[in-house]
């Protein structure tokens, strides 16, 4: 990737945070906005894991349920502010990362897949039975993270779901500029090194477990920053968050967009979170058409739709 | 005195195998001693061990002085020894130039922090890197393909980009598993001249080649490996008239590498 | 033209509720329009399928009160949804009925937020007054680890003690189970256990009850109102299922209604056109969409318009109103609107439901 | 026997072959020789139709071959030996050797795997090892034994000398010799041009995607410019 | 003793539907590198048509047998639409289309039958089968026998039968499965037929005791998914081996520790095997060398 790529992909983000607003007929379209922008925060970080690094995780939601339920959590218990809960539970998502992923990260292809899914299935049982402290699978309140009234008081008239709109955006820009220094620095072509020839990649002196294991752990902590912003924007959290499905989800956006690029990351996210609020006039048929969207985009671009699409426009100009 | 890298009755064994067996020898700066032996002799194997691919079930492998054995790859790297592969290991999801940028990792690698946040240091890092790499390219005749997919070249071009990618970490010791596979006579007498080249530089090099005018030309030292034991060494000259060498591995062909190109024609 | 908007969970874990509570919504709306409407206005229904994630729910929630500028909402199947659904309707100033168990949606009383379903404590209360009557004290619990089972898990286990009854045993398993025979031995094999309670709905009870029958447990069975419908005994089969109790709702049993019983009629009408309508028997979970749906109606119907505070102010006065899940008089302090007497205790005999009392 | 007509074969938009001319008599062995990256391999992987052709014709045995796909080449009697060994490395060595025979029941196979075996003792040894256990050059036996077990008419090879002790390579160059007795047609791609030149009946130098010069082998040793080219000499 | 007993029955029973499904994974798995995940959609179309066929008279062996062909005839067609018209994409990729496949038939199922849940008769009888003071049911030993059977058969393909070699050819080495004269757009058709087939069976074998509904498929997919991984991806053996293991943790977890925690439990010892054993059980390791 070139400095203008780079580049590239930063303005096209950002433009699109701030200019879509324009386009808007109602709130809701900031309310999936913002979705968009929490999943595709959450992506990213499965594009730095699978992407750069070549490994695979379905239990990544797992950490998004940590990041959320500290935001719950944590100012009651500790009385910390929700937003430096927020960083508590990256802080924590990140350590349990760091714990776990030495043994699992030892594990290749399907292994790994099927350990990082028992890991997340874990964090997700034990926010839905461990109800003394989570209140069980029915979920938590979230306290008011209380930026958008501080803004109130200093003038800056916002409502809610702009405000998250516009919060999530900045978070998930500042996630996206992160992951794409990341590819172009030595570590993130080590890590690419790694995904290409663990073997070769030890040769010339990369230390491979050390590698994985800071990638596993960065990518935790972007999924559980992406479960903090969405259960304060929510001011509600369920064990759902740490699912199985969730985990899917996000490594399906990540597949679909393009596994190895950042923008692709969005784009995923953004074709299925919107996907199925489009879909809602279809009725009954919305699954169908869903799965068949999911099939239809692998089939005819397999590499997912960004690189593919950068493929075909390269081809136009010769 | 003892030598940069030394083999101390390396062995390993596969199921029943003995795929290699009591093996020592030595390599020194500057010199090219290399590994010859029929197919599944344990080249490949002895190499694997000393590189820390294979943890060596017997002996024992020093460098500089320091007991290696068995360990990790990364850590043997950065001790200053680097390798290539028979079979190989290319990235084959990055650019031929990221391949060789690769190479320069140890010296590239700097903190996470200013990695994340790009900070100058770290461009400054990757600068360094590239224009080495360029220049390493350069050198094994890759220069024009620096930008494109490393799945996309052929064989030949392959087996150098890893000796680009080996040379890049400036090693002290060089393992070369059979770089001239794959390319024609004259592509071999290049490869030939750079390997000499990075010996006279004061690296050790370790090298297993099937092809014996290379071996004969550039060999300082010859070991050869049957069923996993050593059964000779010594000078090029030397080893090639040993009998036992001629019978197991040679063939009657032997003589034609005295004798000029004579018998060729 | 008055917009309500639904947002219910057709599909996914909880579509076993969901399901008939959508189509109780769009066949109500239908024939409330046929009728001519509220005060001469039609009704359109914007109804959306949240699959039972509460994240999804909110922000349809959030697309019915922006985009589609509805007067009210219906809906959240599930607690979580219900629970995420609340801060869109109490911003948005809509008023809101839930469909979930849970109490902490009405308890403490938010302004905006109702609810039709028994609380889940109104079950257990139920259940353990019929215990008593028994003479059973001593009870073991198996529940399922879905919101629904662990929430009425906790609330029996609140009120046990209250109600005189000592929980000793006490097990459960996901919503997917196939085999429960290991609790079930564990609950059998408990010295002094008198009567098991099933907390839970789907699958679970009916995998349960036959399981239960295989081990031969012999005492008496309780389930939950989440397994108030005929599928049930279909599914665990009649002679499983034989002697089973559980609280339910006038639904059930509408031909056991005494004729002078304020719900008679309008259970056997809601019964006989979902029957018409769908060929199936309609669930206790329709009925709460039926019970919400004729609450709003006839709300706005008192209010005189869809304005959506005066809704709500109507709401609150509702007062004598028969639905299927009991009769409905709603305060300010009161968004629930009837007592533990809306629920009947029910025995399966000879594959079909009795009552009790 | 093989008959190519302007065959063009491009990877993605780069073209790599640019209108190949070539045929291959029946019972003839003939030799391809060029530099890395001139397009030999891609060549053979045309005529075993594991490459999409762009352009021009492939006849093998008077049929027009560009359509079959290639898993049904084997069955008109073209056998590869591709470049890479490309081995099944989880099955067995016999494994290897049996599929090699995919299309045959009977028992020829086993008279085939013997003589493979005979051809190349060490597989024998080797025989319940998983193929990807086997040393470089023994994986490059058993490429070549298993193409011979598909009972070609005619054999591809992509470098077969490559990885092989110089005893097994000077053998396998008799082993190509040989298949002319058995009536075997051989079309050989080899870095070592000098046994292979000295083997085959003709060749062809192949550079950057185009016949550059063909001949009988005799003329082409004999000749200056491949000497200094492709010979070192 | 006896409750040691019913909870090894126990999990027998739920570990032979595991056993059945991570089988079902074991064919395409060998042919092609990919788990598919539409797997547990396979078992759901198995019970539901069954179900549903029998619903409208037909004797309840016709129903199976028109379920298991209807099924099978699904995975062939989910081959010839999407997966060769993939050919050549990333293992990923093709994984992502058996997610979107999983959802489209449940979308399908959703519309073409219903979202009750569903239940034919025990193939014989319901009465409970008593063994060592516990009990049972009859259907649970058909469930057993099935498992079997299956492994068995596979067994047998994979070890003695040259197509069974050419699948495992397939997936090992596709250019070189060709250049030998495998037809491997058909050996992938025969997988997922056969891998339909399987999962088919064994929503027949299941649903008497498991139940069925349209949405059942996610849940067996994941169970099935982990035995095969504790057993080792594309054995056989390590799939039988690996669902039966994996319903005897939870059935004895849920009995002697909590049943709150028996599906945790099965993952830690899934981890603590795959710590020890990185292929699972039964896995080969895969021999590439450098
Ligand atoms: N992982 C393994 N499992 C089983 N046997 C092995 C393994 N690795 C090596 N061997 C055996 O060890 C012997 C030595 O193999 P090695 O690759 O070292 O030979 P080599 O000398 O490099 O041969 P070549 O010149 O053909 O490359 C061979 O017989 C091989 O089959
Ligand atoms: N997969 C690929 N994608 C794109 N280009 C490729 C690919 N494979 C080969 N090429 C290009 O096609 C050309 C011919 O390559 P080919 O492998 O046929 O050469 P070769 O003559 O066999 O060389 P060698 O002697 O090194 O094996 C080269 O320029 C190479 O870079
Ligand atoms: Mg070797
Ligand atoms: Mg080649």
């Amino acid at each position: 990737m070139t400095m203008t790529t780079k580049r590239a992909t930063l303005l096209i983000l950002a433009a699109i945070v701030i200019v879509s607003p324009f386009f808007f007929p109602s709130n809701y379209y900031y309310r999936v906005g913002s979705l968009i922008f929490v999943n595709a925060l959450a992506v990213t970080g499965i594009v730095i894991l699978t992407g750069y690094a070549g490994q695979v995780s379905l239990g990544h939601a797992g950490f998004a349920g940590i990041g959320g339920y500290a935001c719950a959590l944590a100012p009651v218990h500790l009385g910390l502010h929700p937003g430096l809960a927020a960083l508590f539970g990256a802080a924590l998502s990140g350590g349990v990362a760091w714990l776990v992923g030495r043994p699992i990260l030892r594990l290749r292809g399907y292994y790994l897949a099927v350990a990082s899914l028992g890991l997340g299935i874990l964090v997700a049982m034990v926010l839905a039975n461990e109800a003394w402290l989570t209140r069980g699978p029915d979920g938590i309140e979230v306290p008011d993270l209380g930026l958008n009234d501080a803004l109130e008081a200093i003038g800056i008239d916002i409502r809610n779901t702009q405000f998250w709109y516009f919060f999530s955006g900045l978070v998930m820009v500042v996630g996206a500029w992160i992951a794409l220094n990341l590819h172009d620095s030595p570590t993130g072509r080590a890590l690419r090194a790694l995904h290409g020839s663990e073997i070769a990649a030890r040769v010339v002196g990369i230390d491979v477990a050390r590698l994985k294991l800071r990638a596993f752990v960065i990518s935790a902590v972007y999924a559980s920053l992406a479960g903090s912003l969405l259960a304060l924007q929510n001011k509600f959290i369920t064990p759902d968050v740490a699912g199985f499905m969730h985990s899917i989800e996000m490594v399906t956006m990540a597949v679909l967009g393009g596994a190895g690029s950042v923008l692709g990351a969005f784009l995923g996210a953004a074709i299925l979170t919107t996907l199925p609020q489009v879909l809602t006039v279809f009725q009954e048929y919305e699954q169908i058409l869903l799965g068949l969207v999911m099939m239809l985009v692998m089939i005819f671009m397999r590499e997912g739709l960004l690189p593919s699409l950068a493929r075909r426009v390269r081809g136009r100009e010769k | 005195m003892s030598a940069l890298l030394e083999i101390r009755n390396l062995g390993i064994s596969f199921g029943g195998l003995r795929a290699v067996h009591d093996v020592s020898f030595a390599a020194n700066p500057g010199e090219i001693v290399s590994v010859i032996g029929p197919n599944g002799a344990g080249k490949t194997t002895l190499f694997n061990m000393i590189s820390g691919v294979y943890r060596p079930g017997a002996g024992a492998v020093v460098l500089d002085g320091r007991d290696v054995t068995g360990m990790d790859p990364f850590l043997l790297a950065r001790l200053g020894l680097s390798r290539t592969f028979q079979n190989l290991q290319i990235f084959q999801n990055m650019t031929v130039l990221e391949n060789a940028v690769a190479g320069f990792h140890l010296r590239e690698s700097g903190p996470l922090l200013a990695d994340l946040l790009n900070l100058p240091s770290t461009r400054r890092r990757a600068r360094a890197a590239e224009a080495g790499a360029r220049a390493l390219l350069e050198r094994v005749g890759l220069a024009n393909a620096a930008e494109r997919e490393a799945g996309a070249l052929s064989y030949g071009a392959l087996k150098r980009l890893e000796i680009a990618r080996a040379l890049a970490l400036e090693p002290r010791v060089l393992l070369l598993d059979e770089p001239a596979a794959g390319c024609n006579a004259v592509e071999t007498e290049e490869i030939d001249h750079l390997i000499a080249e990075v010996a006279a530089s004061g690296v050790a090099i370790l090298l297993v080649e099937h092809d014996m005018k290379m071996v004969m030309r550039i060999s300082n030292h010859i070991v050869v490996l049957d069923h996993g034991e050593k059964i000779a060494e010594g000078k090029p000259e030397a080893v090639s008239r040993d009998p036992k060498v001629i019978a197991a591995y040679l063939g009657p062909d032997a003589a034609a590498l005295h004798e000029g190109e004579v018998a060729h024609a | 033209e008055i917009r309500i908007g639904a947002t219910i969970s057709e599909t996914g874990p909880a579509a076993f509720l969901g399901d008939p509570e959508a189509k109780t919504l769009e066949m109500m709306v239908e024939k409330l329009n046929a009728a001519g409407g509220i005060n001469g206005e039609q009704v359109e229904l914007v109804l959306y399928d949240d699959g039972g994630d509460p994240n999804k729910a909110r922000t349809f929630a959030t697309r019915l009160v922006e985009d589609d500028e509805v007067v009210a909402i219906i809906g959240g199947t599930t607690t979580g949804a219900t629970m995420s659904i609340i801060p869109v309707a109490e911003d948005a100033e809509v008023p809101f009925i839930s469909l979930a168990g849970a109490i902490e949606i009405i308890d403490p009383v938010k302004d905006w937020v109702f609810k039709t379903p028994h609380t889940d404590r109104m079950a257990c209360a139920k259940i353990f007054e019929d215990m008593k009557a028994r003479g059973i004290t001593r009870i073991g619990m198996i529940s399922g680890t879905d919101g629904f089972g662990a929430s009425m898990r906790k609330q029996c286990l609140e009120i046990a003690p209250e109600a005189g009854i000592e929980v000793i045993a006490d097990e459960s398993y996901g919503p997917t189970d196939a085999d429960m025979t290991p609790q079930l031995t564990n609950i059998k094999n408990r010295a002094g256990v008198q009567a098991v309670l099933n907390a839970g709905f789907g699958q679970g009870p009916s995998v349960v009850t036959r399981n239960y029958q295989q081990l031969a447990v012999g005492l008496p069975l309780y389930q939950s109102h989440g397994v108030a419908s005929k599928g049930f005994i279909d599914l665990a089969g009649s002679g499983a299922a034989e002697g089973v109790r559980l609280p339910g709702t006038a639904l059930l049993v509408g031909d056991l209604l005494a004729d002078d019983d304020p719900q008679k009629p309008v259970v056997a009408a809601y019964v006989a056109e979902y029957q018409a309508e769908y060929g199936e028997a309609p669930s206790t979970f329709g009925g709460y969409a039926h019970d919400a749906f004729a609450i709003l109606t006839d709300a706005i119907t008192r209010a005189g318009s869809a304005d959506p505070e005066e809704i709500r102010d109507a709401i609150e006065t509702t007062a004598g109103l028969a639905g299927t899940t009991g009769v409905v008089t709603m305060t300010p302090e009161d968004h629930l609107g009837f007592d533990l007497s809306a629920f009947r205790m029910l025995e399966i005999r000879d594959g079909g439901w009795t009552l009790v009392d | 026997m093989l008959e190519v007509e302007g065959l063009r074969s491009r990877y993605g938009r780069i073209e790599v072959l640019h209108g190949i001319d070539l045929s291959v008599a029946s019972g003839e062995i003939v030799t391809v020789v060029g530099a890395n990256g001139a397009g030999k391999t891609t060549l053979l992987r045309c005529l075993s139709g594991v490459q999409p052709v762009s352009g021009g014709s492939v006849t093998f045995r008077g049929e027009n071959f560009v359509s079959v796909p290639a898993w049904k080449r084997l069955g008109h009697g073209l056998a590869q030996s591709p470049e890479g060994r490309q081995i099944f490395t989880n099955l067995t060595v016999e494994e290897n050797l049996r599929l090699g025979a995919f299309l045959y029941a009977d028992d020829r196979v086993e008279k085939d795997m013997g003589d493979a075996f005979a051809m190349f003792p060490i597989l024998k040894e080797k025989r319940n090892l998983a193929a990807g256990g086997l040393s470089g050059g023994q994986q490059q036996m058993l490429a070549i034994a298993r193409a011979l077990m598909g009972r070609p008419a005619c054999l591809l090879l992509d470098e077969p000398s490559m990885g092989l002790a110089p005893i097994i390579v000077a053998q396998i160059f008799d082993v190509v010799r040989g298949l002319r007795d058995l009536a075997i047609t051989v079309l050989l791609v080899e870095q070592n041009a000098f046994g292979a030149l000295r083997v085959a009946d003709r060749g062809y130098v192949l550079e950057t995607g185009r016949v550059t010069m063909s001949g009988a082998a005799e003329e082409l040793i004999a000749d200056p410019r491949i000497r200094e080219a492709y010979l070192g000499i | 003793m006896s409750e040691l007993m019913q909870f090894l029955m126990s999990g027998v029973t739920v570990g032979a539907v595991y056993a059945l499904v991570a089988l079902g994974f074991t064919i395409i798995y060998n042919a092609s590198d990919v788990v598919n995940f539409a797997q547990g959609e396979f078992v759901m179309l198995g019970g539901m048509i069954t179900t549903f066929a029998h619903l409208a008279g037909l004797p309840l062996p016709l129903a199976a047998l028109i379920a298991i062909a209807a099924t099978a005839a699904v995975g062939v067609a989910l081959d010839k639409l999407a997966i060769e018209p993939a050919r050549g994409a990333p293992v990923v990729s093709l994984i992502i289309i058996t997610i979107g496949a999983s959802i489209f038939i449940r979308g399908v199922a959703q519309l073409v039958f219903d979202k009750q849940l569903h239940r034919f008769p025990a193939f014989t009888g319901d009465a409970p089968i008593a063994l060592l003071g516990a009990t049972i049911l009859p259907q649970s030993l058909w469930m057993l026998a099935g498992a079997i059977a299956v492994f068995i058969g596979l067994w047998a393909f994979f070890t003695r039968t040259l197509t069974g070699r050419a699948v495992l050819a397939t997936s090992n080495n596709r250019l070189a499965a060709q250049l030998v004269g495998i037809n491997v757009k058909w050996v992938m058709t025969l997988s997922f037929a056969l891998s339909a087939a399987i999962g088919a069976l064994a929503g027949v074998l299941a649903t008497p005791v498991t139940n069925t509904s349209y949405d059942i498929g996610i849940a067996l997919a994941l169970k099935g998914f982990a035995a095969a991984m504790l057993g080792g991806m594309g054995n056989p053996k390590g799939a039988l081996v690996g669902g039966i293991l994996l319903g005897l943790i939870e059935a004895l977890t849920a009995g002697y520790v909590s049943s709150v925690y028996k599906d945790a439990a099965a993952f830690v010892v899934i981890l603590v095997v795959l710590f020890a054993m990185p292929q699972g059980l039964f896995g080969s390791k895969t021999t590439d060398r450098v």
